[in-house]
């Protein structure tokens, strides 16, 4: 490339480029006002982890840490503790006496489903997975378990002895 | 070493000494051999039949009595047609074993899958889960799947208290028998067994109260499923989420080497010790620990601990105050004072010792008109730790080799209440190598059913029967001498003296115990030398194994002795008074001004002028001397609570403020100075405590089911400092000490127990129904 | 007192302070920052004397240019910091010739003072020290120095090109 | 009026001008540039985001003053304070209206020069921010500021030599009003487009502004000689690096753009400061538009092109100027 | 107290073996006979005079089936219904017994009288159906024979 | 045979009694071997014999006695009369009518051995024999055949008797010796044999009540006379207990390998009406089943071995076409599940689980994977428990579906038909 060459192109090519960002101030800005604006989520989306219950009211999480375990961002923490029939949360010897999920660490790969032996804890969909605070957006227990199904009752319960005394329940046999 | 063994296994040679079992024999090699009942410290049974392997032995022509070679020269093997257990078949000389064989993976495929149908699917709620051996031989070599009937498996309670300590849950157990053998073999508290038969077979307790033992903790360390888990560790953590911190016990002089497993916890707000583990040292603690120095680590996060140092203001009251000020307001008191004294106690590390001793001597000692003085509480063992010291077993002494031939005297002490592991140690000398064992104590202890010879003395008079009995053993002694007196009556059991110095010279070694129960000072020192004599003149000083060993009360006596020196008479009265993590009222002079320095408002901190917090072992480093003299260090396990500091960290910025130039970084810095001044610490430095040597058996590695959840020792293995009498130009020679009458404060001070009430066991959640208030203890046997 | 004398003696200290400052400092960059305040000192005499533009030369070219080079050669090179003890082996005639200059520089200075004070104008007179004139004078009356110095830069110039120039 | 007196005033009311002009130069530029890549740009304080320097300015204030371990703590402070000097300096020449009233210190004949020496000494505060940060990004970051600047300098004073040769002057009073015969073409841009294409590069330059922001380079230098600054200290260089852009601007406008002058200026003396704001906006907002367009230079590619393209053609310029002027073309004299 | 009660029987069986341990099976047969089941107190007593842990005694006493860890009825009624008794009708016959006596194998009449257990082979198959009565064998039972047992049994106590 | 060896209470029918048993030359081999015979002798005339042990194992019992070292004292003879193999009553038939002659038998072995001490280990069941047995045994001591320096030679011998208390493993060895010592009945590590470390880990020498009731005839008449019986590999007579669907079960003594099965059941007064024979269990449920082909079989140890099973404690239960063979053998593995001791792993879960198959395909539930898996389990126990009770218990389950498996298919296709019959 000559000298003429390389200040023909310069004088011509320059222009060009300024022209091209100026036009760009014409375009309708892309910019999402959110909170006010919101992109609707993928109807498919499962953000919001939730914590079930049997159908008696009893917890299913079981306080096992295999989801914290296998949470590849660390952002679950158990603590369990022992269950009596006097005071029961779930079946057998052990729940979660405390359950947080920080949603902030949350990647949402769905690993902490994969590894709960009880079906315990479920991704669900979710409208805006913010919040303000750090503190708020660890979601705790209280926040993450579904109230009792209709009719049953809050944990803990009183239940009679030997009703629950295995964890985790038989697998349903495989019928085809 | 003479006998070696030859063989191959899976084509590779190995020699091992005779006697060697196949797995063994494996592990050396680094070949794993899978199994549920064996355990290297165990007697093997060949129950769970995990470990089948091919095993061959060279074919021997009946009729020449030759080994057959093939054509190639090579020797023919004749295998057995059945798998052989590797657990209990020993080494023979070219024996050929192979563990990689089609039939040796369908075999153990089969035990396990055997195993499986009885054993719950309940891992994600067992506390073994993560650490489990049999969780990780069943990845390792077990059927993918199970044929076995889901529904038809067998259900059985899962909750089972075994004592308060430990529970039992009866699905889970495999039935391997470890926890029976530890119990019957090691410990010889024979409280579990199996009950029933075949499937039915379960783990029993029926003592009385159940799992009656000190080392129940053991059973569960041991356990290659979740089917024992301990009270205090039940559903706390997951063993994944553990961190773990290699410390040393601070519970007794054994000095057991423990891993301290901590995790973040919402309670406390950090991190806190959830359980603590036994840590491999072959020479100390093997793989064992006691319950005591399990269980007893809530203290460090009990909510009573002092975080703030307090003063006394105007009004009487303790406030909470700045280090600043405390510290200022010591220091202007220590200096202004013409009688100072500062006290330590036993459980105080040894590099904290030292700088509090160097301050008492130095900084303030130096001034000529004051007088400043630095004493060990209790008093009692201070009173002899310079002659255990010098006359202590040698720096190569090995418990391991204490056997057949050798002579153990347990003198006015009861070893499993006072140093457990040493009397599972000392046990296994004499139960399974054949020690010979005489025990003089004025009450029986555990130790009684193994002793060939029993003496029995008044309450009180230990050092009397000592003086008695040593002197009239020595006829030099017994001419020059009056009569040995015998106001004292000596309830001997035997109708022959007990002790036979001929005996007693004839004996391979000669290992002295011996505690100090219900002696005063005088008494405790006279005791001690009398038996530094009969260890002299029975021809034993110096000898490895040969020595005294005391029973302290806490982990570092020998420690804080050996920094503080030579113990001096307590005096009555002082200006200011510096007591740090002393328990006793009694070792304390009356002050104008008090000092205390502790974990816990205890009874002396809340009369104090001045409290400190200071740092407990598991948040700090540093170094204890084991009542074997063996020098250890502990490393920080859980981050300062509070505004609580490092004793050290005190002393250094009191002394500071008088005047001392000391800039210590940490414990570190200060036992390189420490090695350099106290005599016989010379030598030692971190790194050479740090080191570590390959123990056999290989122990704590990832191969959880050979040697069970222990953790490998990677902090270090100490080093045990040479006794006096070990060094060149130590002429052993102890001079007599009448022993004086027994006093009354000493007869009516509490015989030892292991569990006895103190401020540390108090804070313990699981223990507490197990503690032995003091007045409880029958003062009179 | 005028005040124009009053801001003289107070420039005039504030440059002796800096040329000394700079004589005495032990970091060449410290060294370096007093000189341009020397300079700085000087613009303003300048100024007073009427001779604006020699002042704002002064300062963009010295200060704004060669003493920016300076500062870019001594960080560059990382040399702000001088050695604590003199190399006294290496120029051991250094310390005798500068007092033997100092004193010949002073018995200069007293000489010309002594014997020429009356021919310094106790106040600046008016004199065009515009460019026009400077070029003027330059170019006429001071025209060998002048291309002297222009052929002296060049061989610097020159010099310093060939020197750092790769073999 | 005591002449101190109205100094002072105008003073003060051209350091409020720089200071509001600065704070909000910000906003004009994130708003700008963000129009310019589609976005929106601060718009949640107060209306169109226009309290956002304030807001700014408030975080600042309050952020911890920080100094590294082992700086040099006297010229870590002062490099603030010796980068936003010069830049305030600058103002003190520029006419920016008709009325003598409308410049602090009117006619200097050397005024272009005084420019010239205050642009050269600004360069001060940068340098000595990077070495006394000890920190080696700022470092690298001073030490290509100094070389930077060193090189377009040239280039800049020779631009201007072009300007001050045509007006036979170096009063930016007699630039301004040399460029007033009447109609728009009397701007020296016209006459001089070569010098004011160089004298807009070289100015880009000397403020460090894309694409010759390679002393701040984030990507190579974290933040260059400012690295270690934070708070009010990092809100001076901030300041200084706007505000000289403002005095950039007001001088190419009075160099190329014919100053002051505009429609009815004569008639009304307020229109030409109105005429003069407008002028120095526009040239801002080209500058913010180069920075949303062109990439940043290869510091080598920088170098060369300062020394090996501008010194030259700034050169051949002075020379073909001088030709014209001497040859009497109409126009030139 | 059992050391007290059968010291003679316990001096004879200790004297029998050269280890006290070896003891343990005669002395709860002798505990047995005293307090009809090894009860806890029975078994501690036991581990007392043997010097053993009671849990070591509670093992044995699970272990094997002739030592109860239940209260049984004043007599045991052992019935063979292993294979070669099978062969000749057991399981038939204790059909019989569990509806002569109104309960099932393993269980013991309300009134505390007969305990009716199935056990595995007692080495007489070649006088099968048989049984043993607090080990007293009864060969070749018919239903009726056992019927003549039961109401035996019944009778002489009833006096 | 015109006389009996062993069961001669046939002959004799009051020779429990001491003066009888001293009639029929009771003792007198006793008597000969403590005045006229060394030790050493005793155990050569044995060995001559070629006595082989009638537990079950058939080792040869003087070889036994000869592993005894000589210079460890004390030893100990243990006799085992744990007798619980289903099928099997011969020494219940000998301690309850033969006492002394076991009696006598135990002597001479200890003699033999030189031990002093001789416990008799009697299944718990056996309190009425024991008493039998101690009677006898007081017998003894009263006429000074027992106790200290017998008939004046110096020689002391004390016998005590054992009872155990329910446990079929207690039949095995080293179980026996642990049970006898107070432990569980659980069977011990070999190496160390008995022999070597036995009970409280001295040599130890332990027989079956049978093959010691072999020794005092052997000891009078010689090992030549006790040769004219049997075959050369299996030398004497032996005791065949005949149960199940025979009209006559009891114990016949016959010569080893001189009749065939068929002849034993005629023997025993054929099957009961005249059923065919389905096949015999010819040592309980502990060896392989033979099916009807196998009848004409000599019953000695290595005609047994041949034909697939083996001679064991020789307790025939014949099983003719009435007997289902599934319910057969879920009783015989009802009976091992019930004696496993739990030790080993294979035996404990392994019996378990085959139990819960029989029950399932009994029940009606059970499929042809059933019926596999029970082959399965039973191959994957096999060679691989910690004593021969975990293989006995495979030996039911794979001998009875490799002769009879159309049984079991017919159990699990006709399954709902069948459930509950």
């Amino acid at each position: 490339m000559s000298i003429t060459d390389k200040v023909v192109a310069v004088v011509t090519k320059i222009p060009v480029g300024f022209a091209t960002v100026l036009k760009t101030l014409f375009r309708k800005p892309v910019t999402v006002q959110y909170p006010e604006q919101t992109k609707p989520m993928s109807a498919r989306f499962r953000g919001r982890h939730h914590l079930k219950r049997y159908d008696d009211g009893l917890e299913k999480c079981i306080g096992c840490a295999l989801c914290a375990a296998a949470c590849p961002a660390d952002a679950i923490y158990v603590e369990a503790a022992e269950n009596t029939n006097e005071e029961r949360y779930s079946p057998g010897e052990r729940y979660a006496k405390t359950y947080e999920i920080n949603m902030l660490r949350c990647i949402f790969c769905g690993y902490c489903e994969d590894a709960c032996p009880t079906n315990a804890i479920v991704l669900e969909p979710i409208e805006f997975p913010t919040g303000y605070t750090r503190d708020g957006m660890i979601y705790v227990k209280d926040m993450l378990l579904e109230p009792p199904p209709a009719g049953a009752p809050a944990t803990p319960q009183q239940t009679p002895a030997g009703k629950y005394d295995r964890a985790i329940l038989p697998f349903p046999p495989i019928t085809d | 070493m003479a006998d070696l063994v030859n063989l191959t296994i899976d084509g590779r040679a190995v020699a091992v000494p005779k006697g060697t079992v196949i797995v063994d024999a494996a592990k050396k090699l680094g070949i794993d051999i899978p199994v549920f009942c064996y355990h290297p410290k165990l007697k093997p049974v060949g129950m769970c039949r995990m470990c089948l392997v091919e095993v061959g032995t060279p074919r021997v022509d009946p009729a020449t009595k030759q080994v057959v070679k093939d054509d190639a020269g090579n020797v023919v093997i004749a295998w057995m047609p059945k798998l052989q257990t590797a657990c209990t078949t020993t080494v023979s000389e070219g024996m050929s074993v192979r563990t990689n064989t089609p039939q040796v993976a369908d075999a153990r495929e089969d035990i396990l899958e055997f195993l499986l149908t009885s054993h719950p699917l309940d891992c994600p709620v067992c506390d073994k889960g993560g650490e489990c051996p049999l969780q990780n031989l069943t990845m390792g070599y077990g059927p993918g799947m199970s044929r076995f009937d889901y529904e038809a498996k067998q259900r059985n309670d899962k909750h089972v208290p075994l004592g308060d300590l430990i529970f039992l849950d009866r699905e889970r157990c495999i039935q391997c028998g470890r926890c029976v053998r530890f119990q019957d073999d090691v410990a010889g508290d024979p409280v579990l067994q199996f009950h029933e038969r075949g499937r039915h077979m379960e783990i029993v307790t029926f003592s009385d109260p159940p799992f009656d033992s000190y080392f129940s903790g053991n059973t569960t360390d041991i356990c290659p499923v979740g089917a024992l888990t301990t009270a205090d560790f039940r559903f706390k953590a997951r063993p994944w989420e553990l961190a773990s911190s290699q410390s040393v016990c601070l519970h007794c002089p054994v000095g057991c080497n423990i891993t301290l497993n901590t995790r973040l916890e919402t309670r406390t707000g950090g991190y806190e010790i959830k359980r603590v583990m036994p840590r491999q040292n072959e020479q100390v603690n093997e793989i064992w620990m006691c319950d005591k120095g399990r269980f007893v680590h809530h203290f460090t996060r009990a909510a009573d601990r002092l975080k703030i140092p307090l003063v006394r203001d105007a009004s009487g009251q303790l406030v909470e105050t700045s280090w600043e000020e405390a510290l200022t307001r010591v220091a202007g008191k220590l200096g202004a004072g013409a009688a100072v004294a500062g006290v330590i106690g036993d459980r105080i590390p040894n590099e904290d010792a030292f700088l509090f001793a160097q301050l008492f001597r130095d900084t303030l000692g130096r001034a000529d008109r004051r007088q400043a003085g630095v004493f060990v509480s209790p008093r009692v063992p201070a009173a002899y730790a310079d002659i255990a010291r010098d006359y202590g077993i040698g720096a190569t002494a090995d418990f391991k080799t204490l056997g057949k031939g050798d002579v153990i005297l347990i003198v006015n002490g009861d070893l499993e209440e006072s140093a457990p592991v040493w009397f599972l140690r000392l046990r296994q000398a004499i139960v399974e190598r054949g020690a010979t064992l005489i025990v003089a104590h004025f009450d029986s202890a555990k130790l009684d059913r193994y002793a060939s010879r029993i003496a029995r003395y008044e309450i009180g008079q230990a050092a009397q029967w000592a003086e008695a009995q040593i002197r009239s053993q020595i006829t030099e002694h017994r001419a020059q001498d009056a009569a040995p007196n015998t106001q004292y009556a000596i309830r001997d059991t035997q109708d022959a003296p007990l002790l036979d110095l001929e005996q007693l010279k004839g004996a391979r070694n000669l290992l002295i115990v011996f505690g100090d129960e219900k002696l005063n000072e005088a008494g405790a020192r006279s005791l001690a030398r009398s038996l530094a004599n009969l260890l002299i003149l029975a021809g034993h000083a110096g000898k490895p194994n040969s020595g005294l060993l005391p029973l302290y009360l806490h982990a570092n006596t020998q420690g804080v002795c050996d920094m503080v020196g030579a113990a001096a008479e307590l005096p009555e009265q002082v200006d200011v008074a510096w007591l740090i993590g002393v328990g006793n009222p009694d070792d304390t002079p009356k002050a104008r001004f008090t000092i205390v320095q502790d974990l816990f408002l205890t009874d002396l901190a809340a009369r104090a002028d001045v409290v400190l917090p200071a740092l407990s072992f598991a948040e700090r480093d540093g170094t204890f001397t084991s009542g074997d003299r063996r020098v250890q260090r502990f490393y920080r396990a859980l981050p300062p609570l509070g505004q609580a500091k490092p004793d050290w960290w005190i002393i250094q910025e009191v002394a500071r403020r008088l005047g001392a130039g000391w800039r210590y970084s940490g414990a570190e810095s200060i036992f390189a100075d420490l090695t350099a001044t106290v005599p016989g610490y010379a030598g030692l430095s971190y790194p050479l405590l740090s080191q570590t040597v390959e123990q056999w058996p290989p122990m704590g590695r990832a191969d959880l089911y050979y040697g069970g959840t222990v953790y490998d020792n990677t902090g270090g293995l100490g080093a045990r400092y040479p006794a006096g009498v070990e060094k060149t130009g130590f002429t052993p020679q102890v001079e007599w000490l009448p022993a004086p009458e027994p006093s009354i404060d000493a007869l009516s001070r509490p015989s030892r127990r292991l569990y006895q009430d103190g401020e540390l066991i108090r804070r313990s959640g699981v223990l507490t129904g197990h503690i032995i208030r003091s007045d409880t203890i029958p003062v009179i046997p | 007192m005028s005040p124009d004398f009053l801001l003289f003696l107070i420039i005039a200290l504030v440059a002796v302070a800096a040329a000394l400052g700079m004589l005495f400092s032990r970091s060449a960059l410290y060294a370096a920052l007093f000189l341009i305040t020397n300079f700085g000192a000087v613009a303003v005499l300048y100024l007073l004397l009427n001779a604006p533009f020699l002042a704002v030369v002064q300062v963009s070219v010295y200060a704004g240019a060669i003493m920016v080079l300076f500062l870019f050669v001594i960080m560059l090179l990382g040399a702000e910091r001088l050695g604590r003890e003199p190399e006294a082996a290496a120029m051991r005639w250094q310390r005798p010739l500068a007092i033997v200059l100092a004193v010949v520089l002073i018995v200069q200075a007293v000489y010309v003072f002594a014997t020429r004070a009356s021919a310094v104008p106790a106040v600046a007179q008016a004199i065009d020290a515009g460019p026009l004139n400077i070029g003027k004078t330059l170019i006429n009356s001071y025209l060998l120095p002048f291309e002297v110095i222009a052929i002296v830069l060049l061989a610097a110039m020159i010099g310093a090109v060939v020197l750092t120039r790769d073999k | 009026m005591n002449p101190i007196l109205e100094a002072l005033v105008k003073s003060v009311g051209i350091l409020v001008v720089a200071l509001a002009g600065f704070a909000y130069m910000t906003w004009v530029e994130r708003k700008f540039i963000s129009r310019l890549q589609a976005r929106i740009g601060p718009n949640r304080a107060g209306p169109f985001g226009l309290l956002q320097p304030v807001a700014d300015g408030i975080k600042l204030i309050f952020k911890e003053s920080i100094t590294p371990a082992n700086a040099d703590v006297l010229v870590y402070f002062l490099a603030p304070v010796v980068a936003v000097i010069p830049a305030l300096v600058l103002f003190a020449v520029i006419p920016f209206g008709s009325d003598p009233a409308f410049q602090l210190a009117s006619n200097i004949n050397v005024g272009a020069l005084y420019v010239m020496a205050v642009l050269g000494v600004g360069i001060y505060g940068m340098i000595l921010a990077g070495w006394s940060s000890n920190n080696k990004y700022a470092l690298l970051g001073g030490l290509r500021a100094s070389a930077q600047v060193i090189s377009y300098e040239l280039g800049l004073g020779l631009a201007v030599l072009s300007v001050i040769m045509m007006a036979s002057s170096a009063s930016l009073n007699d630039i301004v009003a040399y460029q007033q015969p009447g109609n728009i073409l009397g701007w020296l841009i016209f006459r001089q487009p070569v010098a004011a294409v160089i004298f807009a590069i070289t100015a880009l330059a000397e403020l460090a502004r894309a694409p010759f922001d390679l002393v701040e380079a984030e990507q190579e230098l974290t933040a260059g000689f400012m690295t270690e600054y934070g708070g009010m200290k990092f809100a001076l260089f901030y300041m200084s690096e706007y505000v000289k852009m403002i005095g950039m601007s007001a001088l190419f406008v009075t160099f190329f753009l014919g100053g002051w002058s505009g429609p009815f200026v004569n008639e009304a003396p307020v229109l030409s400061l109105v005429y003069f704001a407008i002028k120095v906006l526009a040239c801002l907002l080209v500058m913010v538009w180069v920075r949303a367009t062109l990439p940043r230079f290869r510091y080598d590619k920088l170098m060369g092109f300062g020394w090996k393209v501008l010194l030259p053609v700034g050169l051949v310029n002075v020379v073909v100027t001088a030709l014209l002027i001497v040859a009497g073309v109409p126009g030139y004299k | 107290m059992l050391k007290e009660k059968r010291a003679p029987d316990i001096e004879k069986t200790l004297a029998k073996y050269p280890s006290r341990r070896s003891a343990v099976m005669p002395l709860l047969y002798i505990a047995q006979e005293e307090y009809g089941y090894c009860d806890d107190s029975a078994i501690r007593e036991v581990a007392e005079i043997l010097g053993l842990d009671p849990t070591e005694v509670k093992s044995i006493v699970g272990f094997y089936t002739m030592f109860y860890e239940e209260p049984t009825g004043q007599y045991v009624i052992d019935v063979c219904d292993d294979l070669p008794c099978a062969l000749r009708g057991a399981d038939e016959f204790v059909s019989h017994c569990e509806r002569k006596l109104g309960v099932k194998a393993g269980q013991t009449t309300p009134d505390g009288k007969f305990t009716l257990r199935t056990v595995m082979c007692i080495a007489a198959c070649d006088r099968a159906p048989v049984a043993q009565v607090n080990t007293e064998y009864r060969y070749a039972l018919t239903p009726e024979s056992f019927d003549q047992m039961i109401d035996e049994l019944r009778e002489r106590d009833g006096k | 045979m015109d006389k009996h060896v062993l069961l001669r209470d046939l002959d004799a029918p009051n020779i429990r009694e001491l003066a009888v048993y001293e009639a029929n030359d009771g003792y007198a081999a006793w008597r000969r071997a403590l005045t006229d015979m060394k030790p050493e002798e005793v155990v050569a005339v044995v060995k001559d014999s070629g006595l082989r042990g009638r537990g079950g194992a058939g080792f040869p019992a003087g070889l036994k006695w000869s592993f005894i070292p000589r210079d460890i004292f004390p030893k100990y003879v243990v006799v085992n009369g744990d007798e619980s193999e289903a099928g099997t009553f011969k020494d219940h038939q000998l301690l309850d009518n033969n006492p002394h002659q076991v009696i006598e038998g135990t002597a001479l072995c200890a003699y033999a051995v030189q031990a002093n001490t001789a416990y008799i280990y009697l299944r718990g069941e056996f309190l009425e024999p024991s008493r039998t047995l101690q009677k006898a045994i007081d017998e003894a001591y009263a006429a000074g055949l027992l106790g200290r320096n017998i008939l004046g030679t110096g020689y002391n011998l004390d016998i005590h008797i054992h009872l155990g208390a329910g446990a079929y493993i207690c039949g095995e060895e080293t179980a026996l010796l642990s049970s006898l010592e107070g432990q569980l009945g659980q069977p011990r590590l070999r190496p160390p044999f008995p022999a070597v470390q036995g009970l409280y880990a001295k040599p130890t020498v332990i027989n079956n009540v049978e093959t010691l009731a072999n020794v005092p005839p052997i000891v009078l008449n010689g090992a030549q006379w006790y040769r004219q019986f049997g075959t050369e590999k299996s030398p004497g007579t032996k005791i065949f207990c005949v149960s199940g669907r025979v009209n006559k079960p009891g114990n016949y003594e016959l010569p080893l390998g001189q009749h065939t099965i068929r002849e034993l059941i005629e023997m025993a007064g054929g099957t009961i009406n005249n059923r065919p024979v389905k096949g015999v269990l010819p040592a309980g449920s502990s060896a392989p089943i033979l099916p009807a082909s196998a009848l004409d079989t000599k019953l000695d140890y290595e005609s047994m071995q041949a034909a697939g099973s083996l001679l064991g404690s020789a307790s025939f239960v014949i099983l003719d076409d009435t007997v289902d063979i599934v319910w057969a053998a879920r009783k015989m593995v009802r009976f091992f599940k019930h004696e496993s001791c739990g030790k080993c792993t294979p035996c404990r879960e392994g019996t378990h689980w085959a139990m819960n198959l029989y029950d399932k395909i009994i029940s009606g539930k059970g499929s042809l994977h059933d019926v596999d898996m029970l082959a399965e389990v039973a191959n994957s126990m096999a060679g691989k428990c910690f004593c021969l009770l975990g293989e006995f218990a495979t030996s039911p389950i794979l001998s009875t579906l490799k002769h009879f498996r159309p049984e079991y298919e017919k159990w699990v296709s006709e399954s709902g038909a069948l459930a509950g019959a």
